[in-house]
């Protein structure tokens, strides 16, 4: 047992800590979320040149071969700043499926480039029912002569609007199960494919992406024909735990603004710190974020060992979902009307704790796949 | 006892619905979770002013309807049900008018509230200053004595409409040596428009320009524009927030909300199935009405006991403490019930019931702060309503 | 609108609780459900002449023709002090399906003899199977030369032991709906009726009676045939209310207790009451009492305006089964190592509060109730 | 970071387990939740000495096994899931031995250190006075210097286990006159077989004779008896309930009962399916496991960090106030998902695992006041752990 971080992982951390504060303060997330593109083109290289894109990719794609559990400590420094843009969407769900399913071909086609910065990948997964389970796949790739066709709607998409490539998760044949389902990588720009902006609560960049007869070759696919989902099972806890990880991350910066006023606000002739009410808000704050912690990273060591990691997964998102959002609405009611203000930076946190507890599954959705592993 | 309400009661309830189904037809306004207070409209209180239903329980002298608090409840209802906009007069009607004549000289009484009640003037309310937040007995703002004057200066904050309202009612500090802070406050009506005020807003989580900062700077104001009695305006505040914290508006703040998704749930499918034969969601929902009934009866029990002549004493406190805390549960299990769709705002393609319910989770921050937080409100019940010590 | 009593039913109130506090301490209490038998003969029958046990039943059986709402204000100072024995059994349980579902010889047999204290009566309607559902009822009724025979086990049966007629409720046609069962007024020194007491976390009395080919005639059935359950459904509003109305008063009961140990009981050198975490337990065991209080008598004036009171009834048990519970797990917190002692009274409330949570169905169950009648 | 554990350790585990196997087989006890402590055996405890499984954390020199806390935490975790009689060595071993390590004179260590390795002695702690509850500074039983005697007179209460202890750990107050009233505390070991000690039982709610009142009267205690600082005992105090914080028992009480239900609800069918089938039951049991799987995180990193040498400073509080919520809210759920079954208390016909659940039930409402209420931890927490100021 050891719950410390080894010596270059706390260099990670602090690395990516002093440069995510510097580079990207709260002015610059306001104003990122408000503009149109969602993200700092400049700020995106200089990640790419602290191979920040390619840390757990491997050397032969210019990745640094870091584990798992590296890129969890670097997205929790990205969650404690609310970092806006494209690195969970190209590295997580664009890379990882890649990585995972691709051939040598397409490997060498896209990693390098997501590494070096130069390419931003998203998946398209979920549609108008709003599910991640085989069943809530209905976007169709009919065969035709050239390869296949894509026509239907995805809905949700992150940051369709600036990437390169679409994953596109469809179905091949028939059916409501996981046999049938093929991944799709698009180039954005193909014929057919439009894409809406949807509004969100945390101002992130999703959309609807139709697909209207958009024709895409067989070489386009990603993994086996038909046996596209076991790619996005394969990939599927590490994208929850890697969300997980921004959660520990937001939250421990929730808990920290809110000790600080505490500390600093004064009612009633002292500091709102004194009163045990106050006390006890933030006594149940640090309690969470510890939780969150300690789950969110025996989930992510546990996929670092490649062991079966789905329970661990599950149980990290189920309480991190209630744990954070809980962290920020006690923070809100410690800080009283100021945090009710844009001009404020907690809003940014209590957005986005309800946004993560929305995106990949809820407590419930995540509880079900526990009692599910629990043999229940 | 009884739990209905009389014919006359109905009819009235009847009158309100029809009316405002009329306004609604006519898209006078939309239904909107939060709509009513922030919806600004001269027009709209005219025509309520009109039915006779600004200053309902009023004394006739005052051109009142010399109405119940009951009837007022059922009007109340209705409005936010509707979520009716009726920001120009909400807090005068509420609270300033009420406050005037407790308070109030004759000439106040005989100039103001025939405006208020015509719509003629609106009132925002002027009370928390920086430091002085759930601490109102450390507000600072001064009011100086200066021929027949009172010279203004200061700056309050969470001004909700003063960048709309005509005037401003304050609490401010008429004698700054008094040895009991709470014994040197007085309340003052000030003309927005007077030299020296400036009105700053502030832009609120969900985006939306609802309060702001007012800064007076050697501002005059008449004396007859002091309400009541000088350095006496804590005891008269502390008195004037039974009526604030009593209303329907504590509890139906979002309530378009609840109504838009349980009929959501019962016609949206997923996988082929209503949305509302899912468990979780029939718990929730029940759950949730079984909560609204609760705290209506708590807002119908404040209501009636003021119909009696009562004052409510630790209930208001705690109607108000239940009512926002339940409006926060239900913004958020609305989100929840959602899923992915409860994350999409207002003006967003694809947002159900026009993103009401991303829309409300941030407006529910403020829900359990505005007007005593829950903290100072149990902290009310626990003292004045169970005898416990003084922290 | 009106939430206060009229003035009878403040007299009502008034000589039920001071009869009570002074013939039902907690002394006694504690004796009671020590006692095998589990209530006190004596007492019954000073109940009884004050008109208790008929309250509500007509005049003509030597009744007070009380409202339902009279009922509740009574069982709330029951459930005040914790009052044990058989009275809801025999009056709710016992003397409302008779007077719903009885024939004039039934009523006339029975009514008068409960009213005068002289009998105890019971409903067997649970089996193993914990159910208060038609599809809970396998307890078989056969037709025989003589009437019927009387085969299974029912479960959690209050005060069967002295009882003297058991109403059970019984399937005389196969199947698992509400149609094919039967209601069967059965003397409990029939043949083959046998009794094993239960030990309750709350000291009442219950017992799994066996029938074992326990012969009754014709004339015993309550109600018409394979029609009994439409008595149980238009007298269980009323038994679900009444158990609220009991769940009030200990609720009321459990407040004061805990108020009034805040203002006493000194740490730091000051009352705890106030310490603000201590203001905001208090401040929420009076909310919780005051919802149980509006919510109940909301159901049980719809009961007494013969109004249909199935969503009422359901939401009133849904809120009490929490907030009793929540109001006695508070008031431990409060009162600290003292009310975990025997010797305490508060742990009376505790246990009533978790009994009657269960009993009659918990939160969960009802909320399923009133999400049908929102037609979810 | 690491969250396995090494083949030693596993292989301790697999040691504990399987002599644990052998002992139920043998009857040696039953597996019940709250039993480990109720359960007094001093032939079991004599049975761990000779494992080396009392006192394995402590130096070679006073006869331990120079274990590491995750060692302990191991040993820990198997006891309480089989709830294991440990109730005669499991104070002195995780508490008194301790104590007299950092604060115990050399005679003390030489004497009392092996008595408790070898189980030969069982100590009961005595801090809690009816006016000194979680206010402990209050404590009021006084020892007076009388020669090579100090003479004790006064009450402690809640005493877990003195009707069956050989000794008990008191904090009593050495000086009265003390300023601060903190600074004249000290620590005795007495002897509860002397003159002048009555012990009373207090039966709790859940029908069981667990704790006392013990009344001192003119009880002499040698000198020699006093442990560590004269008027230092409060700081030795705090230091001490960092361990007394920090184990596995805080989350396992009723750790019987977690595994009991899941088993049950598999099995048991209500109208044909499994309970665990029903959504409700499935939702539950994962989140229980979540909450218990997140609770055994926070006992094994306070472990860690003794291990590591260093002292968990909020951790073991925050580790105790998370735990103890946990349990309650597992016992709550249990009988909730049992249903009627729920109320049966152990030794009733139809109970379902002897009446576990509606027994612990009763046994939770201590979990979250005994060594600290809940506020009490919190409020350290907040002062510790996050520099609060003091309220």
């Amino acid at each position: 047992m050891d719950f410390g971080l080894n010596e270059e992982q706390e260099i990670l951390k602090k690395t990516a800590h002093n440069f995510l504060t510097k580079e990207c303060p709260t002015s610059f997330v306001k104003e990122t979320i408000k503009d149109e593109k969602g993200y700092s083109p400049e700020l995106w290289q200089k990640m790419a040149e602290l191979g920040w894109m390619g840390l757990i990719f491997p050397e032969q794609y210019g990745g640094m071969e870091g584990s798992f559990l590296d890129l969890a400590i670097l997205l929790e420094e990205m969650g404690n700043v609310c970092l806006p843009g494209p690195f969970f969407s190209t590295v997580i769900l664009g890379g990882l499926p890649i990585l995972k399913g691709g051939s040598d071909k397409q490997k060498e086609d896209f990693l390098p480039s997501i590494v070096e910065g130069k390419s931003i990948i998203t998946l398209a997964i979920t549609e108008p029912c709003a599910k991640y389970t085989p069943n809530g796949i209905e976007v169709r790739a009919t065969k035709s002569d050239k390869g296949y066709i894509l026509e239907g709607t995805k809905l949700f998409v992150p940051d369709a609007h600036i990437a390169n490539h679409i994953i596109v998760v469809a179905r091949t044949t028939e059916g409501t199960g996981a046999d049938g389902i093929t991944l799709f990588i698009v180039d954005s720009k193909t014929t057919g494919i439009s894409c809406s902006p949807l509004l969100t609560i945390a101002g992130d960049k999703q959309f609807e992406v139709v697909f209207d007869k958009v024709s895409v070759s067989k070489d386009n696919i990603l993994g086996a024909i038909d046996n596209g989902w076991s790619v996005i099972e394969a990939i599927w806890p590490k994208v929850i735990v890697a969300k997980c990880a921004e959660m520990v991350g937001g939250a421990q910066k929730s808990l920290e603004m809110t000790v600080n006023y505490a500390k600093e606000r004064k009612q009633f002739g002292r500091p709102i710190g004194a009163l045990q009410a106050v006390q006890h808000y933030c006594a149940d704050m640090v309690s969470d974020v510890d939780a969150c912690r300690y789950i969110t990273y025996m989930a992510a060591w546990t996929i670092s060992k490649e062991l079966p990691a789905i329970k661990e997964a599950s149980m990290a998102k189920a309480w991190c979902s209630d744990a954070f959002k809980r962290v920020t609405a006690n923070g809100q009611q410690v800080h009283g009307a100021i945090g009710f203000t844009e001009e404020h930076d907690l809003h940014l946190y209590y957005k986005n704790a309800k946004s993560w507890e929305l995106l990949f599954g809820d407590r419930d959705v995540h509880c079900e796949i526990v009692a599910e592993q629990m043999g229940l | 006892m009884d739990f209905s309400l009389t014919d006359e009661q109905n009819k009235l309830r009847q009158e309100v619905r029809d009316f405002l189904d009329q306004k609604l037809k006519s898209g006078a306004f939309q239904i909107t979770s939060n709509g009513w207070i922030e919806s600004f409209s001269q027009d709209f209180s005219r025509e309520m002013s009109r039915k006779g239903w600004i200053g309902m329980t009023w004394p006739k002298e005052f051109g009142g309807q010399e109405g119940t608090y009951l009837d007022r409840a059922i009007l109340m209802e209705e409005m936010l049900r509707y979520q009716a906009p009726i920001g120009y007069h909400f807090l005068s009607d509420r609270q300033v008018g009420p406050a005037i004549i407790h308070f109030g000289s004759k000439d106040q009484k005989e100039t103001i509230l025939p405006k208020i009640i015509n719509a003629e003037v609106s009132f925002a309310l002027g009370f928390s200053e920086p430091d002085a937040g759930s601490d109102l007995v450390s507000v600072r703002t001064s009011a100086t004595e200066e021929g027949d004057h009172y010279i203004i200066n200061g700056q309050k904050v969470w001004t909700t409409g003063a960048h709309r309202a005509d005037y401003i009612w304050t609490l401010v500090r008429t004698d700054p040596n008094a040895a009991k802070k709470h014994k040197g406050l007085s309340e003052f009506i000030i003309d927005l428009k007077s030299p020296g005020v400036t009105v700053r807003p502030i832009i609120n989580m969900a985006g939306v320009h609802s309060f702001n900062e007012v800064f007076f700077d050697n501002v005059k104001v008449p004396k007859e524009n002091m309400v009541g009695e000088k350095n006496r305006g804590f005891y008269q505040i502390m008195a004037q927030m039974d009526y604030e914290r009593a209303g329907l508006e504590r509890l139906m703040q979002n309530y378009p909300l609840f109504e838009y998704l349980v009929e959501y749930v019962k016609k949206e499918k997923r996988n082929g199935e209503p949305m509302c034969k899912d468990p979780k969601v029939r718990n929730t929902l029940a759950q949730l009405e079984i909560e609204y009934q609760i705290g209506r009866l708590f807002c119908y029990q404040v209501a009636w006991t003021l119909t009696q002549g009562r004052l409510p004493n630790y209930e208001a406190a705690l109607c108000k403490a239940y009512c926002t805390q339940f409006e926060k549960r239900l913004s958020d299990a609305a989100t929840r019930i959602l899923g992915l769709y409860g994350q999409l705002m207002p003006g967003s393609k694809w947002a159900p019931f026009q993103g009401d319910a991303a829309s409300s989770y941030l407006w529910s921050v403020s829900y359990t702060l505005q007007g005593g937080t829950v903290e100072v409100l149990k902290n009310i019940i626990a003292m004045r309503g169970l005898g416990l010590p003084l922290g």
